[in-house]
């Protein structure tokens, strides 16, 4: 039962070491209340908590993803043509190459891990690996190499999250 | 192509309206608007510095002249200037320039009658073109009432010597509301709202050709987007 | 301050002069024309009397005369009035800038004054209903609708265009009482004039000493100095205004004129032909003719000067040969063998630099101009602005007056002092 | 890339962007505007969509109006103190500071003069302040901006320079077939060339100007007849 007005600290506990950080809570608090009562008849209610997802953008290279202005072809400017290509070359990189591969990615890491001294593989882990663990991993326990393939992860009890209302 | 002569155009008909757009290679948009044999050519310029003095905080100055073809602008063409703004100034939209100047200056190269109409019309086409941001588009509409009695929607110079009354109204786009009524000489209320009715329908029309040339004149920007789309895939494939 | 020029200029940034100045140096123009080739000159008349549109591609005027009935100046009881206004504030935007606006502005009003008014064009005795009393005032207003270069030729040909297009209406005054007929009542008269004043403006730039003809804007803004000259049909020098920071020597101002001469009487030839082509319009035509609508979209007959003036186009390139020869000439002056430009010798230019009262007709260089002339004797005209007026001076006047009186006598109709005027030479 | 709209007029509501709104979030460009929970076109012109979420109306101006990340090409107009006063064809002049270009210092300024061109990005853009520009990128380094020497420098419709710029326009990719040359395109309309010699500038700037007047419609064909523009 909230009483009418809200119990107000006095000024010396707020004073007090202990109590910095509610003295802070309070301001802020008194802060937002002085300012709504200033704008109230500007911003309604509907405003504040309206969630608007439009994002305005006003610049058309941005919407278009236009590519930067200064181009230079067939030698014309060397400094700029280097730069364009490293530009390319960036691109390409983030974009996914789509080109074919010979070796498949299993392949890859399964000849990855054949070979590779133990030492070299996630080595502290590997050093505390039991035998067992390890002898599972040489006969390619398909499941465990899922990506993110994590061999020590143990399921630990997980603490419900505090802000969980 | 034969002179719109209004004799062969039925009464309840705008003349025949056509446009070009950015004769003028100087200013932001220009637009050369005929209606029947009136000519007006419009021109744009914004949003450029302004005067300190006319420096407005929350919404960009309108700047609108009106030059009459021969001498000096006089009380009449000064009229005229100020029903073109007025409509200009409600349908600019003002506050996304603030600390900026919007010029709208409209010449007159041919008055064939109902001049008023084209200047408004002319002036909306210009600010389309030159990029203005705008809340709606406009359009203008002039009739009469001849000493027959009958209503002649957008007539030809030849028939204003012997009006009883003249209209002209402007509507808005968007939900066709009343932005301009000028009227002269005597008429009834009756008459006022058929006029008004007319002249509404009348502005879907001129709103229709709006788009229209502003689709032709995109027209060809259209098959450019579809180009750059299938020229990358050849350029793939 | 207003710094910013919210019209852009093309020719204001270095890269674009320092361009140009190469550009010129190995003749090229961006247009492709060559160095004495004019834009194409296209006029559409209006509907009503004394209208016209005139458009150099991108420069377009539209003058529009108009008369009204006033009282004489004190001085000149006998003469009507006539009054240019030039407004380049409107659809071109030209008054942005303060301080191009008034240098602009005041240049073109003060040729186009000197060009029709002081040069005495319109003859304003026959304007002239009852001394003192009522004469017409002429008024023309013209509106510059877009500036892409050389808005002197536009609004010169403009207004010589609407003068020569305007009819005024027929006017009676007995015994006191002035009565104006209206269109229906008498035949509109036009205006009577003595001479066809026609501009032609030439760009000189550092770098190459060969002038370039009608220029675009970019070539104007870059331009180190410029040159205009106006003749009328019977090639008569009527204003000679050249200025700016190179010093241009005679040579190439007389080379300059010789062209513009032969320029200015092709295109008052061609004023006359759009002249009768409207005329045959407005009769054939249903009732008022198009009027400005023809400038609207691509219409079959266009008053372009190229279509037009196709004959003339080819007898006069015998002569743009010739100046072309003539500059090549120049430089190795021997005497330059151009076939006679018909030309009047009247008084040869005073050579002082002072204030010229010159009514020279363009000279054949060959006779005044003292033949041990080296190439390298420049007499740089100064660099202010040789303003050569061809002031109503005595010899002028008295000269000039015998000339028109023998035309005046004979019905006054174009065609015939024309061809007087070929006989007498 | 971007699917040709239908045309727009100001003042419509655009109810299909609204439906998408409703799933997730959308990117209003330039020409579109809110009011409260509906979209509404400012500006008349076809409505462009990129895929995911953005919408823009795709209209003619020639007016540039400055927006943050914008490469522009600006010519110097003043030295004003520590700023130079720069004209990028907005309704203000744009200022940049002396200490915005590479290795830049207190004592060895810059040396830019009135008259000279830029190549610079727009920082700060906002309706009440007037624009300002950088040309350094954010590791100090020059990367493309800077100050362009001689060549040549026109203006053009912003569209034009948009046209240019979309991913391997057709345009360039023919002129390039054609003759090695450098440009610098403005998002504010100006265009900035150098070929090896001037006949080439002027054919490449007669070819690029002729791209407006043909609408850009036939671009190919404005660029295959690029031999006539050469040999003019």
């Amino acid at each position: 039962m909230p009483s009418k007005v809200k119990p107000r600290l006095s000024r010396g506990v707020l004073d007090m070491k202990f109590m910095q950080r509610t003295k802070k809570k309070v301001e802020k608090e008194a802060d937002d209340e002085q300012s709504r009562a200033l704008y109230s008849n500007e911003i309604n209610e509907k405003m504040i908590n309206s969630s608007s997802n439009f994002i305005v953008e006003s610049s058309y290279s941005i919407c278009e993803g236009l590519i930067d202005g200064r181009l230079s072809f067939r030698g014309m400017n060397p400094e700029i043509e280097l730069l364009m290509e490293q530009e390319l070359a960036e691109k390409r990189a983030h974009s996914k190459p789509e080109q074919p591969k010979e070796v498949s990615d299993k392949d890859m890491a399964k000849a990855y891990y054949a070979n590779k001294a133990p030492t070299v593989t996630n080595s502290m882990a590997k050093k505390f690996s039991s035998k067992k663990n390890f002898k599972r991993k040489q006969h390619g326990d398909d499941q465990a190499r899922s990506p993110g393939y994590h061999p020590k992860t143990k399921q630990q009890f997980k603490k419900p999250r505090e802000d969980d209302d | 192509m034969n002179l719109p002569e209004k004799m062969d155009v039925p009464k309840d008909q705008l003349r025949q309206m056509n446009c070009e757009f950015n004769p003028l290679s100087r200013c932001d948009g220009s637009v050369m608007y005929t209606q029947g044999a009136t000519v007006v050519i419009a021109a744009v310029l914004g949003p450029i510095e302004v005067k300190t003095q006319n420096l407005s905080i929350d919404g960009s100055y309108l700047e609108c002249n009106y030059r009459p073809k021969a001498g000096l602008p006089q009380v009449k063409e000064r009229i005229r200037e100020a029903t073109i703004r007025d409509v200009l100034e409600l349908a600019l939209l003002a506050e996304a320039h603030p600390h900026a100047k919007m010029s709208v200056q409209v010449q007159e190269l041919e008055d064939r009658g109902s001049i008023d109409a084209c200047a408004v019309n002319s002036a909306c086409l210009a600010m389309l073109i030159g990029g203005l941001p705008l809340k709606f588009s406009f359009a203008a509409v002039h009739c009469i009432i001849n000493d027959q009695g009958d209503y002649v929607l957008d007539p030809d110079q030849s028939e204003t010597f012997h009006q009883r009354a003249s209209f002209t109204f402007a509507f808005d786009s968007v939900d066709g509301d009343l932005l301009l009524v000028q009227t002269k000489g005597s008429f009834k209320i009756a008459q006022f709202n058929d006029i008004e009715c007319l002249c509404r329908a009348a502005s879907a029309q001129i709103f229709q050709f709006y788009r229209s040339q502003i689709a032709k004149y995109h027209g060809r920007s259209e098959a450019i987007a579809e180009k750059v789309k299938e020229q990358p895939e050849a350029m793939e494939a | 301050m207003f710094m910013n020029s919210n019209l852009f200029e093309p020719g204001k940034s270095k890269q674009e002069k320092q361009f140009i100045q190469l550009a010129v140096k190995q003749n090229q123009r961006f247009d492709g024309r060559r160095s004495n080739e004019c834009r194409d000159v296209e006029l559409t008349f209006g509907s009503d009397w004394g209208t016209v549109a005139v458009s150099l591609n991108d420069t377009k005027v539209l003058a529009q005369v108009t008369c009204d009935m006033g009282a004489p100046t004190t001085s000149r009881p006998y003469e009507g009035k006539l009054q240019l206004n030039v407004s380049i504030g409107g659809v071109a935007f030209l008054d942005e800038m303060q301080s191009t606006y008034d240098q602009r502005f005041l240049t073109l009003n003060s040729q186009l004054e000197r060009t029709f008014r002081s040069s005495r064009c319109l003859d304003l005795e026959s304007l002239c209903v009852a001394a003192e009393k009522h004469v017409w005032c002429i008024r023309v207003d013209i509106n510059v609708l877009n500036h892409d270069g050389n808005l002197y030729d536009a609004s010169t040909i403009a207004t010589l265009a609407a003068l020569m297009h305007f009819r005024r209406p027929d006017v009676t005054y007995a015994n006191d009482e002035l009565r104006i007929y209206t269109e229906k009542e008498r035949e509109l008269i036009p205006l009577l004039f003595l001479h066809y004043p026609v501009s032609v403006t030439y760009c000189i730039y550092k770098s190459n000493p060969q002038p370039l003809v009608d220029p675009t804007l970019l070539e104007e803004n870059a331009a180190d100095s410029v040159i205009v000259l106006s003749f009328n049909s019977y090639q008569e020098l009527c204003t000679l205004n050249a200025g700016g920071t190179v010093p241009t020597n005679v040579r190439t101002i007389m080379q300059c004129a010789r062209y513009a001469a032969t320029r200015c009487k092709a295109i008052v030839e061609f004023i006359r032909k759009t002249l009768a082509l409207d005329e045959e319009r407005r009769l054939q035509g249903t009732g008022p003719s198009q009027g400005l609508l023809a400038l609207l979209g691509e219409n079959k007959h266009k008053l372009s000067f190229k279509q037009l003036m196709e004959g003339y186009q080819k007898q006069d390139s015998p002569t743009l040969q010739d100046s072309q020869m003539e500059v090549d000439a120049a430089q190795t002056s021997e005497k330059p063998n151009v076939a006679e430009v018909p030309v009047k010798e009247e008084q040869p230019i005073k050579q002082e630099t002072g204030k010229l009262v010159q009514d020279a007709k363009p000279m054949d260089t060959s006779t005044w101009l003292p033949q041990e002339a080296t190439n390298d004797q420049e007499l740089p005209t100064p660099s202010r602005v040789v303003s050569l007026k061809v002031g109503k001076g005595k010899n002028r006047a008295k000269n000039k007056a015998n000339k028109k009186q023998q035309q005046l006598a004979k019905k006054q109709n174009h065609s015939d002092s024309e061809e007087e005027v070929t006989q007498v030479i | 890339m971007s699917s040709s709209g239908t045309i727009v007029m100001p003042g419509e509501r655009i109810s299909a962007i609204e439906e998408v709104a409703k799933s997730k979030r959308v990117i209003l460009g330039p020409g579109l505007r809110r009011l409260d929970d509906t979209v509404v076109a400012s500006k008349a012109g076809p409505l462009r969509h990129k895929e995911p979420n953005t919408f823009w109306v795709d209209n003619y101006q020639r007016r540039y109006v400055p927006a943050r990340g914008d490469l522009v090409l600006g010519i110097v107009k003043a030295k004003a103190g520590d700023q130079y006063r720069v004209d990028i064809g907005s309704a203000d002049l744009a200022s940049i500071s002396y200490l915005s270009f590479e290795a830049a210092t207190k004592k060895n300024r810059p040396d830019l003069n009135p008259g000279d061109l830029i190549y610079a990005r727009v920082l700060v853009a906002s309706a009440d302040v007037e624009p300002e520009l950088v040309c350094v990128n954010s590791n100090g380094k020059r990367g493309k901006l800077g100050q362009l020497a001689d060549g040549f420098f026109f203006k053009c419709s912003l569209n034009l320079g948009r046209v240019l710029l979309r991913e391997n326009c057709p345009a360039l990719a023919a002129l390039t077939r054609r003759l090695p040359y450098e440009i610098a395109v403005g998002v504010n309309g100006r265009i900035w060339l150098k070929a090896h010699s001037l006949r080439e500038t002027i054919a490449l700037t007669n070819a690029i100007l002729a791209l407006e007047q043909a609408g850009y419609a036939e671009i190919d064909k404005v660029c295959d007849n690029l031999e006539d523009f050469l040999q003019a």
